[in-house]
């Protein structure tokens, strides 16, 4: 079978089968946004936006949108029923004091310890940290959503982090569009590839060595 | 599906493990989880570290749990009221510990154990009791104290109105500690006069979204 | 003219005479809690109470009591529109971050260096803090309101406090039922004493020598 | 009697001095003053010190204010966003200054700043960039960083609705940083749009109270 590496909507519906009924979950920018489209039927799971709401529906249809309702990436939202509104103190106590279960971030690079760089480019004079730090630190898990290398092919699961760091030891799971890694107090286990991915074609687009989970599968993004 | 409303109050309080910690909402009578306490009464754990404004009065609530001497430890702004002897029986007798904290630094420092805080700055309490043994430092000219975050086990609240998702709004005064006991606890507790369909409280007029709250009971459930 | 003593309303409503036309004003318990009802006509002025409230109205009428809506000496009020309720920490902030103009406090003791005790006897084991120290140190201006001698005639405004402090040199004004003195950098300054009183029968129940204001005036309790 | 609505934005804005720090409310569009903004660039003050979320984008508000060189310094948790080539131009040019600080600590900065807290300790930062010259201290075994409070002379905020008194409520996620910073300044001016009678906001959905804003501004009155 030929190596496929998963689309960005084939990613953002694998994130979300790992999310719970019940769950209170904060999404990055850029992939980990699209993952509350998919979340599977049956579960109730709650998206926080650091600006300020708890309870985000789908997006609004054309023409609904509200310049008053929007979510960290300035993009229109909705309200679910339940949703609450808060300030921004508020919202990061909720962050912060570990009251999100999960946060799916992107990353520029994630280390073998669970490392996080996600907010300025090496050797950028200017970086946006927004609220990357104070989430990858405050939740509960903190997932990563990203492609697998940069576009030019280089790493992006490293020893050791070259770019700015957002937050130490903060990682637990690196969904790629090539694997699903959990970052273990041994290193990196190796849970599941993309269809087609040996175990030596992930090893050799990741920098640190990987241990391979006994019982590894192919990645699913369906139930 | 979320559904945080419990059948019956003393489900709710069944795995208060003896020596939690326990923060206890309500002041001056208003926003008190009345039966929330009684259910703790039932229940039985003990050497309780409780948390709260006062340390209750007469023959309900606070003061019967620390009279049956079911509370090890009491941190509270209020260890001397009218109608408190339950506690200063106990105390006096050398069967409970005290921590007096002012009234605002108890109230921030269990905001700051709700939101992650570990520690702050405050200058109340300098130049009092309340400074021994605590660092003293300096800001812009203005002496402060290092005081710490309290987190909770358990909170016992009250409020006036939830949905199954946690969400709360409160009755007027009765609102004091419990929207920020809500957010310090690992498991929070409200005791609500009614529930409504998801949906019905306003998202704009929601005090204590549901994130900060693990059980709704029903009053008159038990 | 025989020397005669406010009574406590008189003193009451002598400091609601400095009140002044939206000023936020929190009041602590016994004689200070009846200033509110003597707000000269025309100014608006609003209370606060530290367990979550501002815009307290008049006492309600019997029968109209609420238990949920009490002050901080757990006596049930009423709100006036315009009134805001909100949670202890919000309410501190008002306090501690000198957002409430004015805070009119009983006392055990005060200093000539504005120094204040009042809540824990001397030598007790016990005390009840409340809100004292916090809005002591955090209000714009802190204004005492107390009989000038214990009942047993004792000193209350003294060289050195001798019960435990609630905060130093935070007292601004003192109202007794026989004078109304301010602490000043150069110590205190008498400026109105109780009808028929002489400045030497106020400084003999005063420990601290008191500086006469040059136009010092008796005490009018009415506009 | 207390009315705190101002008749026109210019006078609303007239006092803002040459050097002051001035808190800006607003996140990505929702919430931001934008009336206050046209109005302090008309007044001319220079050499502010600016506190917001982000750097302004495009050719309204923040941007402007940056682009014309009337801010000396920016306190922010984005300095780099699309559309924000006004401030990069001037950060480049060496014509302002900036203090990048995470966008959680920034709120609490905030919120301590209007809470008469001196400095907290808050894990985030804490081995990034962030931590450059700040006090790291251990707390139950989690490395925390040393955080000081901001207050603002004045504060810029916007709001749905407000009475004479000044007691605020907000729409959807425009209420964003607007509530703690009218907390954290000196002087708090609110643009909103629509001012009711004194009563006619529930007490229990009150988001500001009054205390803490010195200014309305009715939008549409400029």
């Amino acid at each position: 079978m030929i190596p496929t590496p998963l689309t960005k909507e084939q990613l953002a519906r694998r994130v979300a089968l790992d999310l719970r009924d019940g769950q209170y979950v904060n999404l990055g920018f850029g992939i980990p946004t699209e993952v509350s489209n998919y979340v599977p039927p049956g579960r109730e799971v709650v998206f926080h936006i650091e600006n300020g709401a708890l309870g985000l529906g789908p997006a609004p249809a054309p023409g609904q949108e509200d310049p008053e309702l929007v979510n960290a990436g300035e993009q229109p939202v909705t309200l679910l029923p339940g949703a609450s509104l808060f300030h921004h103190a508020d919202s990061f106590a909720m962050t912060r004091g570990h009251h999100v279960d999960i946060a799916v971030l992107g990353a520029m690079q994630v280390s073998e310890r669970g490392d996080l760089a996600n907010w300025k480019v090496k050797g950028a004079d200017l970086g946006g940290i927004g609220g990357a730090m104070d989430i990858a630190l405050g939740v509960k898990r903190l997932f990563v959503a990203m492609l697998h290398t940069t576009n030019r092919g280089e790493y992006k699961i490293v020893k050791q982090l070259d770019y700015p760091v957002t937050g130490l030891a903060c990682v637990k799971r690196i969904f790629t569009d090539m694997a699903v890694i959990d970052v273990t107090p041994d290193g990196l286990l190796l849970r599941e590839v993309a269809p087609g991915f040996s175990v030596e074609a992930v090893q050799q687009v990741t920098e640190p060595r990987l241990t391979v989970a006994p019982d590894i599968q192919t990645i699913r993004w369906t139930l | 599906m979320i559904n945080k409303i419990v059948a019956s109050v003393d489900e709710a309080v069944a795995d208060i493990f003896d020596g939690a910690t326990v923060l206890f909402g309500g002041f001056g009578g208003a926003g008190e989880p009345q039966e929330l306490f009684a259910a703790l009464l039932r229940q039985g754990a003990k050497n309780l570290v409780g948390v709260s404004n006062s340390i209750g009065k007469g023959d309900k609530g606070l003061a019967v749990l620390i009279g049956e001497g079911r509370i090890g430890k009491m941190i509270c702004s209020f260890p001397l009221i009218k109608g408190g002897e339950a506690f200063q029986q106990q105390y006096r007798a050398g069967r409970i510990a005290l921590e007096t904290t002012p009234q605002g630094t108890l109230a921030e420092r269990i905001r700051a154990g709700g939101s992650g805080i570990a520690a702050f700055y405050t200058p109340t309490g300098v130049g009092t009791e309340m400074a021994e043994g605590k660092e003293l430092r300096e800001f812009d000219g203005v002496p402060c104290l290092l005081e710490k975050a309290i987190k909770g086990d358990f909170a016992l609240i009250r409020a006036r109105c939830a949905d199954r998702w946690g969400n709360l709004v409160y009755a007027k005064t009765g609102r004091n500690f419990n929207p920020i006991m809500a957010m310090a606890a690992k498991v929070t507790i409200a005791e609500v006069d009614e529930i409504v369909e998801l949906g019905e409280l306003d998202p704009e007029t929601i005090v204590t979204p549901g994130i900060f709250v693990q059980r709704v009971i029903k009053r008159g459930r038990a």
